[in-house]
């Protein structure tokens, strides 16, 4: 094997979809080096075309996105869009791509979007900042990635004309496809999957009647920027509909040529948003009905959301595959109203009934162009195209060095995605050299000067942005204008002043007249103030000591119609930006040492697999586990649905763990206290059976802690040796072969305890362990007769193909309601059951000899309630942690430094808690990577003097910072503060100034607009 | 803490208006705390009182100062430097304050710019209530920790009346019936034999029954 | 009085009506150049005597524009923020300013179209409105914005 | 053994239900006006309440529509708010009524100021309604003031106090009346009964306790005129607790014959409260409607009352 320090430092990322983004982002933060490669000519993948998302109902792409653009972070991204993979060589640690680029013919360096050839030439130009097609209300941040056009030459007429309307000079109409080699030391792929073929789905009559949408379709019509301006209204004659039907796997769940054998996995709770959406929009007058084999609402707190959807929005949901959707006809013609005609569970005649308007609600599938790129990289594909992947390893694909994630790997949801690719990151990373230097590239500046005791030094740029500022006002007349004020030095028009030329000037400037203040007049600061920053920084002056004037987005461009007007607010905004500038000072930006140990909590299957990867990358790691061994529930497990064997998994990783040179185990170890902040905590835990007292200095902390095996006193359980859970049953199978083949009748009961009032959530392994179980009794005694009484049968994804088998090999599947629970009683050495038949509709009793119980997980409460109360962190109401955004942070925590995975989390299989644990330990590195952590400049400040310990920060702080300390005045900590100003300008008393935008600064600005600068 | 009220702006205008050169003087003492005459408050009057003369026409200065305590002479000692170059002196003090610089510059005008009006404690941001009647003699002990001198609109020491509804009291739904909530305290304290002793008729010298009332601590004093 | 060109101030949030007014601009939508805009990190920053001042040192018409509700970045501060501008409102009143001469305003950063519209109405009702009566009496008034 | 020379306490001791109404004094200083209403009443009840300041609205001082009442050979039932006087006051007031041979009063606390034409009036409160009893049965069976002082001639006053059953806490009303009985008094006029079970609930509570046989409670007793008064009883009189039921009678007949059935519904409600242990009499307030009086009074059976 190589040595590490030889390998790339570099990840090649294929996709820039939401798992792309998520993994070049965490990689980037940890300090690595990222080609984000996609054939799409701005990035945002599949989630680009939702309306919203669930269960928040938010647009989250325009948080996840414009960070990319962030300082820092872009340094180590290589963005490369319209691009495709050629072909691979070489192997882990030493990858070489071919990239070929097709011609964008705009130049992305030159392009500032000013947006002039689109206006001009809209039709040939491809402009998507993100999200185009999307609510106005969703473009929260129009830099699109990258924030630039694309044009299309062959719809372009007058290329000439086109060229010539580019102010910048961006337009190249001989750009070329380009090729090029780029190194990785590993490839993640991450390419997503396009949606059923809709060909296939004409028995539903779709592209014959235009009522029967897609769900991606219905989307867009609720969508505010749809075609129908964000109307309900249905294609055929623009009348909004009053009955509305989804129909669940339609291309997913079927045997039938062409379609999916697997399950889709996100449909059921995009539809039932899209049902909830419909509700809330439209209440009063709308029906909703969702036709659904099981509704799959699996994932954390998804069941609470189809109870809301039932109870609170009124969703009907009807348990039938429909078979046909026909027209109905009115006088010989098409009234676009449609009957669904379905069976019922054990209905002799068929359904029918009419809707206005029918969903169809589509799943994935893996693309040909994708089948193709795996080829190219040798990496291997299951019969349905998506890739191949371990039990134990989640994202390693079977060419050692590269990862997938997402919808490649399986169809999956966003939170999932999101996981895998933190976890594909981690792995990546783990293939790279070790850690480099970090921020080598940032933080190459001369020392700042200490401008203390030195007069005022002002120093005005005015760019013109080409004609964008230059063509409607006189930049140069007015520069020589404000010359004239007080204290300004150098006042001078700068022409592109975003370009190296022209920040290389103002560096100069700055160091060779002793400019202390700087007025840059420009764009717009949300965009550039980082850009101008870096320059003071360069000259060796505080970034703070700046101040920059939008002249392009708010005044020239809005005024151009009216020059004269435009002019003079120009001078005017430029004497309210050198008015603020002078009372601006150097601001430090809070920074934290960092102190790079972990401290896992936890010594299951998560916690062990989140330490092991740390420390493999070099971080030293405190395991505390709470039992006398580490293992956790994965040690009561035998084999996983798949067949492979658990227990020689965990003893490998435990021998990982407890040998490794950075871990350190504590067992039987409890967490007392803890105190301290990200980069800096200490936690205090008791150790071994003496409880010997101990701190842990560390950096970061990550909750792993599990829940606890279900066994509530239910359906005899513990009272009657014929009475077993799937766990105790999995563990006779392996133990006790012959015991488990002696088991003639055996009748499994799902949902044992779990979707229950009291532990509300599903616990998501019990659909599969019953399966699982099923089939290896069946293996052992094909002739056993074996019942699995369900409420809905939860197989994501591939699981689906175990359902199918289990169901041909003759296990019978029988659903129950919630309200009729089968009834059990002892029978001698056998359990007599009761339950409502489904198919005969009537009472059916069975006697059996292994009565199974899916009983699942529950909560631990008494852990995550203390460990909560310890580390003042949230909980669910169910007793789990509860992340800091479910969709996009699903692994952080609210507190910055924790981190949480595994079933503490929410119930899931030992595969997705690897995979969260390999996120956990993704996240994690990134926090890790500084040596500092950097809380930016605009926090509040307290004056104590001033402060009269009156509460009001304290109890208008949107996040409960401000507090009163030990000497009676209000303590805001400037690592916490999330700078919006709110205590400083509830305060009474005036003690509270948020830096960066003190009252003062605001005075003068305005002091500056009406001419009374000093 | 005691709680105020800034006064209507005309009120205040009248009475600012026979001067050219005011000193606004805030406290950061119970007037901070309510929001009614800190330095924010100060300010804010100040500007408001400002734009109103610009637009009179009528030449007005004013200066702004807040003192840590209006109700301490040490402090208000600190207005001596700024006292001479004012024709008048607005207090946004409780009158406690207003009265201390009143009483330490005898040759100036002191006005309140605040309603002065009652103890209190705060129940959430922004809103305060009466709390205490400061009747010189506690009987909190005997009606679970409730004041029905300060919080029954009757003052009854032997209630509810005959008005109180779903535990509010009839002068205003706002408005929780003290006995209402005495009793509620009374059944937590397990406490009810309580209820049924009449409660004497008070002695009001203890407050303000026998004039202005005054503490002296022999050891401190 | 018929050339009256009102100074109108906005106070606009970084994450909503600051960029709403760069989207404004980038869609080159024009509303009149009456309107300055400085920029606060949430319009919760906003208080009082920030709108109360504005008024004082010579504008004619302030504004507060922030998230539309619920989606302040902060989580309340523009409710804060509207509820502030209640306050100056009576406050202007009472001292005969008129409270018309302060309003607050809620937007996306995608609405665009919404700023230039509200900075358009806003101006237009300032200019029938007059000038800022402290303004045209204030014997201490000087410059160009007078 | 009798505490006082009052009728009404000899019609109660004997056992025979009594029957007391109300007199509202004018808002001016002409006595025809008191006079006027106090005759409508004559020989059908054995004392008439005058109203003090009822409302919080100024009119004429009980004290002195109690003399002239007094001086048509009426019995008056001096009422008296803690609301408007100190302790001094209220002494001297029934010191002053006793010398004119008025021996009946009611010791209440008054409704809220808030609620008058004098919004603005200081509420004086210096002691309560169950302080009032107390300090009034001590001028009368000890013959001391409230501060201790020895009367050279106390007052001997049959004391009263209202009880309102249907405030709230609906528990504490029993035990409010307790107090009253602790502090002394007499006899109880309550609230306007509407709600008959809730008012049996409440008697079922006093006799429970005994308390009825230290006190006397006479029913409050108000006919409705229309379904206007019965709406405006339900939704603006605190602690007044009217049901639905019985605005929907109302209300189910023609106008014009509103008036009667209001009449028609207090009769049942006396009817039903004469059987209800514990209830010693009725005190009818017809407010503005006293020519009424009689009628009801006669249409119940209570005439002719007593005499001693």
């Amino acid at each position: 094997m190589q040595k590490r320090s030889e390998l790339s430092n570099k990840v090649l990322i294929v996709g820039g979809g939401m798992g792309g983004i998520r993994a070049a982002l965490d990689l980037a933060e940890a300090g690595r080096d990222v080609v984000l490669v996609d054939k799409a000519y701005a990035i945002g993948g599949l989630m680009t075309s939702l309306d919203r998302t669930f269960p928040t109902n938010n647009c989250d792409l325009c948080t996840l996105s414009p960070r990319l653009s962030e300082s820092g972070r872009e340094l180590h991204i290589d963005l490369m869009t319209m691009t495709e993979i050629e072909g691979v060589e070489g192997s882990l640690g030493q990858f070489k791509a071919n990239l070929t680029t097709r011609p964008r013919y705009i130049d992305l360096q030159k392009c500032t979007a000013c947006g002039e050839c689109y206006r001009q030439f809209p039709g040939c130009v491809r402009f998507t900042p993100g999200l185009d097609h999307r609510a106005p209300t969703c473009m929260r941040y129009p830099q699109a990635t990258p924030y630039a056009f694309s044009i299309d030459m062959e719809a372009c007429a007058n290329v000439e004309e086109l060229v010539r309307v580019c102010p910048a000079g961006a337009i190249n109409p001989n750009d070329k496809p380009s090729s090029r080699k780029v190194e990785a030391g590993a490839i993640i792929l991450s390419p997503g999957a396009d949606i059923t073929d809709l060909s296939l789905l004409d028995t539903y009559g779709y592209g014959v009647f235009p009522n029967v949408v897609t769900s991606l379709e219905y989307e867009r019509i609720l969508s505010a920027s749809g075609p129908t301006g964000g109307q309900l209204v249905r294609p055929s004659d623009g009348k909004k509909p009053r009955k509305v039907a989804w129909i669940q796997c339609a291309g997913s769940r079927s045997l039938k040529k062409g379609f999916s054998p697997y399950c889709s996995s996100a449909c059921c709770m995009y539809a039932l948003k899209e049902a909830m959406v419909t509700r809330e929009r439209f209440l009063e007058n709308i029906e909703t009905t969702i036709f659904y084999m099981d509704m799959r609402t699996y994932g954390k707190d998804y069941e609470l959301y189809l109870q809301r959807a039932k109870n609170q929005y009124g969703v009907r949901f009807v348990r039938s595959r429909p078979h046909s959707i026909d027209p109905v006809f009115s006088d010989g013609s098409m009234m676009g109203d449609l009957n669904i005609s379905y069976m019922l569970y054990g209905g002799s005649h068929p359904q029918t009934e009419q809707f206005d308007m029918v969903v169809l609600s589509t799943g994935f599938r893996i693309s040909n162009e994708v089948k193709e790129l795996a080829a190219k990289l040798g990496v291997e594909l299951n019969e349905h195209g998506f890739a191949k992947t371990a039990s134990f390893d989640p994202v390693a694909t079977s060419k050692p060095g590269i990862y997938a994630c997402g919808l490649f790997e399986t169809p999956k949801d966003i939170p999932e995605t999101l996981v895998q690719a933190g976890a594909a990151a981690c792995c990546a990373s783990g293939d790279l050299s070790p850690l480099r230097v970090v921020h080598e590239k940032m933080e190459n500046f001369p020392p700042e000067r200490d401008i203390s005791g030195e007069d005022k030094r002002i120093g005005i740029f005015v760019c013109d942005c080409e004609n964008n500022i230059g063509g409607v006002i006189d930049v140069k007349a007015m520069a020589a204008d404000l010359k004239n004020l007080p204290e300004v030095v150098v006042s001078e028009a700068i022409g592109h002043g975003c370009s190296r030329d022209s920040l290389e000037h103002i560096q100069e400037l700055i160091q060779k007249e002793k400019l202390n203040r700087v007025v840059i007049g420009a764009c717009s600061p949300r965009t550039h103030e980082a850009v101008f920053q870096d320059t003071l920084k360069k000259a060796g002056l505080n970034k703070y000591l700046l101040e920059i004037v939008n002249l392009r987005d708010q005044d020239t461009w809005v005024h151009n119609d009216t020059p004269a007007f435009a002019a003079t607010k120009a001078k005017e905004l430029m004497h309210m930006g050198v008015g603020a500038v002078r009372l601006t000072h150097p601001l430090v930006d809070h920074t934290l040492p960092m102190n790079k140990d972990v401290l896992v909590v936890g010594g299951g299957v998560t916690g062990m697999k989140a330490a092991v990867s740390l420390a493999d990358a070099g971080f030293k790691v405190f395991l505390v586990e709470r039992s006398n061994q580490l293992g956790g529930n994965a040690r009561n497990v035998r084999k996983t649905l798949e067949g492979q064997d658990v227990q020689a998994y965990v003893k490998t990783l435990v021998e990982r763990a407890e040998n490794h040179e950075n871990i350190q185990v504590l067992k039987q170890a409890v967490v007392v206290d803890h105190t301290g902040l990200a980069g800096m905590f200490k936690t205090g835990v008791q150790v071994g059976p003496r409880m010997v007292y101990r701190q842990i200095t560390h950096g970061i902390t990550i909750l792993a802690t599990g829940a606890l095996v279900n066994r509530p006193k239910e359906m005899l359980l513990g009272s009657h040796e014929a009475v077993l859970t799937q766990l105790d049953l999995d563990a006779l199978i392996e133990d006790s072969p012959e015991k488990a083949k002696a088991l003639e009748s055996v009748v499994m009961v799902q949902c044992v305890g779990s979707r229950v009032e009291q532990n509300p959530n599903c616990s998501r392994i019990c659909c599969q362990s019953a399966v699982k179980n099923a089939l290896r009794l069946k293996e052992l005694n094909p002739e056993a007769s074996i019942i699995v009484l369900y409420r809905d049968m939860r197989m994501p994804g591939m699981q689906e193909e175990y359902y199918t088998k289990a169901r041909k090999l003759g296990v019978i599947f029988a659903p129950y309601e919630i309200e009729d629970k089968p009834q059990v009683a002892a029978d001698g050495k056998k359990v007599a059951l009761t339950y409502t038949d489904p198919v005969l509709g009537r009472k059916v009793s069975v006697s059996c000899d292994g009565l199974v119980l899916s009983t699942g997980f529950i909560a631990d409460e008494e852990s995550t309630e203390d460990l909560g109360v310890i580390f003042h962190l949230p909980r669910t109401s169910d007793g789990y942690f509860l992340e800091d955004h479910v969709k996009l942070r699903p692994v952080d925590l609210p507190t910055p430094g924790f981190f949480v995975a595994g079933a503490a989390h929410s119930p899931k299989s030992i595969r997705d808690s690897i995979a969260q644990a390999q996120a956990v330990a993704s996240r994690a590195q990134t926090f890790l990577a500084g040596d500092a952590i950097n809380m930016g400049a605009a926090v509040a400040r307290v004056d104590s003097n001033r402060c009269a310990a009156c509460l009001i920060c304290v109890r208008s702080c949107p996040f409960g910072i401000p507090f009163i300390n030990s000497e009676g005045h209000s303590e805001i900590d400037p690592a916490k503060c999330h700078g919006c100003g709110t205590c400083a300008s509830e305060c009474p008393a005036e003690a509270i100034q948020l830096m960066r935008y003190e009252d003062d600064l605001i005075f003068a600005k305005l002091d500056g607009l009406f001419e009374r600068t000093a | 803490m005691i709680t105020a009220e800034r006064k209507s702006m005309e009120e205040l205008i009248n009475c600012v208006s026979p001067y050219r050169r005011l000193l606004l003087v805030g406290c950061n003492e119970c007037v901070t705390v309510c929001s009614a005459g800190g330095r924010k408050e100060v300010a804010l009057l100040s500007s408001a009182l400002q734009l109103h003369f610009m637009k009179e026409g009528k030449p007005f200065e004013i200066k702004e100062i807040t003192l840590e305590r209006q109700c301490d002479p040490e402090y208000v000692e600190e207005l001596v430097a700024h006292i001479d170059s004012a024709d008048a002196v607005l207090s946004m003090a409780c009158g406690c304050g207003v009265q201390e610089i009143a009483r330490r510059f005898k040759e100036k005008p002191v006005m309140p710019a605040v309603n002065t009006k009652f103890m209190g404690a705060s129940e959430r941001q922004g809103v305060w209530a009466e709390r205490c009647a400061g009747c010189g003699d506690c009987v909190l002990g005997l009606t679970g920790g409730v004041c029905p001198i300060a919080r029954c609109s009757k003052q009854l020491m032997n209630g509810p009346c005959g008005g109180s509804t779903k535990g509010k009291c009839e002068v205003d739904p706002e408005i929780d019936c003290a006995w209402q909530l005495i009793w509620d305290r009374l059944k937590a304290l397990g406490m009810t034999e309580k209820y049924e002793e009449n409660m004497p008729a008070k002695d009001w010298r203890t407050g303000r029954g026998a004039g202005p009332r005054k503490i002296v601590r022999e050891d401190l004093a | 009085m018929e050339n009256f060109q009102p100074v109108i101030v906005a106070f606009c949030c970084h994450y909503c009506a600051y960029t709403a007014a760069d989207m404004a601009g980038s869609k080159r939508l024009h509303y009149p150049a009456n309107v300055k805009i400085i920029r606060v990190p949430c319009t919760g920053k906003v208080s009082a005597l920030h709108m109360m001042e504005a008024l004082r040192k010579g504008a004619d018409g302030v504004y507060v524009a922030g998230c539309l509700e619920g989606d302040c970045h902060f989580r309340s501060g523009n409710t804060r923020a509207a509820r502030r501008v209640a306050y100056v409102k009576k406050l202007l009143d009472e001292i005969g300013i008129g409270g018309e001469r302060v309003e607050m305003f809620c937007m996306s950063a995608g609405m665009g179209e919404v700023f230039a519209r509200t900075a358009s109405e806003f101006t237009e009702k300032i200019r029938s409105l007059g000038p800022n009566p402290a303004r045209v009496a204030d014997p201490a008034c000087t410059g160009t914005a007078c | 053994m009798m505490k006082t020379d009052s009728t009404l306490e000899k019609i109660l001791a004997s056992g025979q239900l009594a029957v007391t109404s109300e007199c509202g004094p004018p808002r001016g200083a002409l006595p025809e006006k008191v006079k006027e209403k106090a005759e409508m009443l004559r020989g059908c009840v054995d004392a008439v309440n005058v109203t003090d300041n009822q409302t919080a609205m100024v009119r004429m001082s009980s004290l002195a529509a109690c003399i002239l009442i007094k001086q048509m050979g009426l019995n008056p039932l001096l009422q008296m708010v803690t609301r408007d006087r100190n302790r001094l006051a209220m002494q001297s007031e029934v010191l002053g009524a006793y010398s004119h041979g008025i021996d009946n009063m009611l010791c209440l606390s008054g409704d809220h100021p808030h609620f008058g034409d004098h919004p603005g009036a200081a509420a004086v409160h210096d002691i309560d309604s169950v302080q009032a009893v107390e300090m009034v049965k001590k001028m009368r069976d000890e013959g001391l003031f409230q501060g201790g002082q020895k009367i050279d001639g106390p007052p001997k006053m049959f004391i009263g106090a209202a009880a309102n059953p249907f405030a709230d806490p609906f528990e504490l009303r029993v035990a409010r009346l307790a107090k009253k009985v602790k502090a002394g008094v007499d006899f109880i006029q309550t609230q306007c009964i509407y709600n008959v079970d809730k008012f049996e609930k409440w008697m079922q509570g006093i006799v429970d306790r005994g308390l009825h046989e230290k006190v006397y409670i006479l029913a409050g007793i108000t006919p409705m005129k229309s379904v206007g008064m019965a709406k405006y009883m339900k939704n603006k009189v605190p602690g007044m607790d009217v049901p639905d039921e019985l605005i929907k009678r109302i209300g189910g007949v023609p106008k014009e014959n509103q008036a009667e059935e209001g009449i028609k519904m207090c009769l049942e409600t006396i009817e039903r409260l004469k059987t209800v242990k514990g209830v010693a009499g009725f005190h009818i307030m017809a407010i503005e409607w006293e020519h009424r009086v009689r009628e009801i009074v006669e249409r119940a059976g209570l005439l002719p009352r007593p005499t001693f």
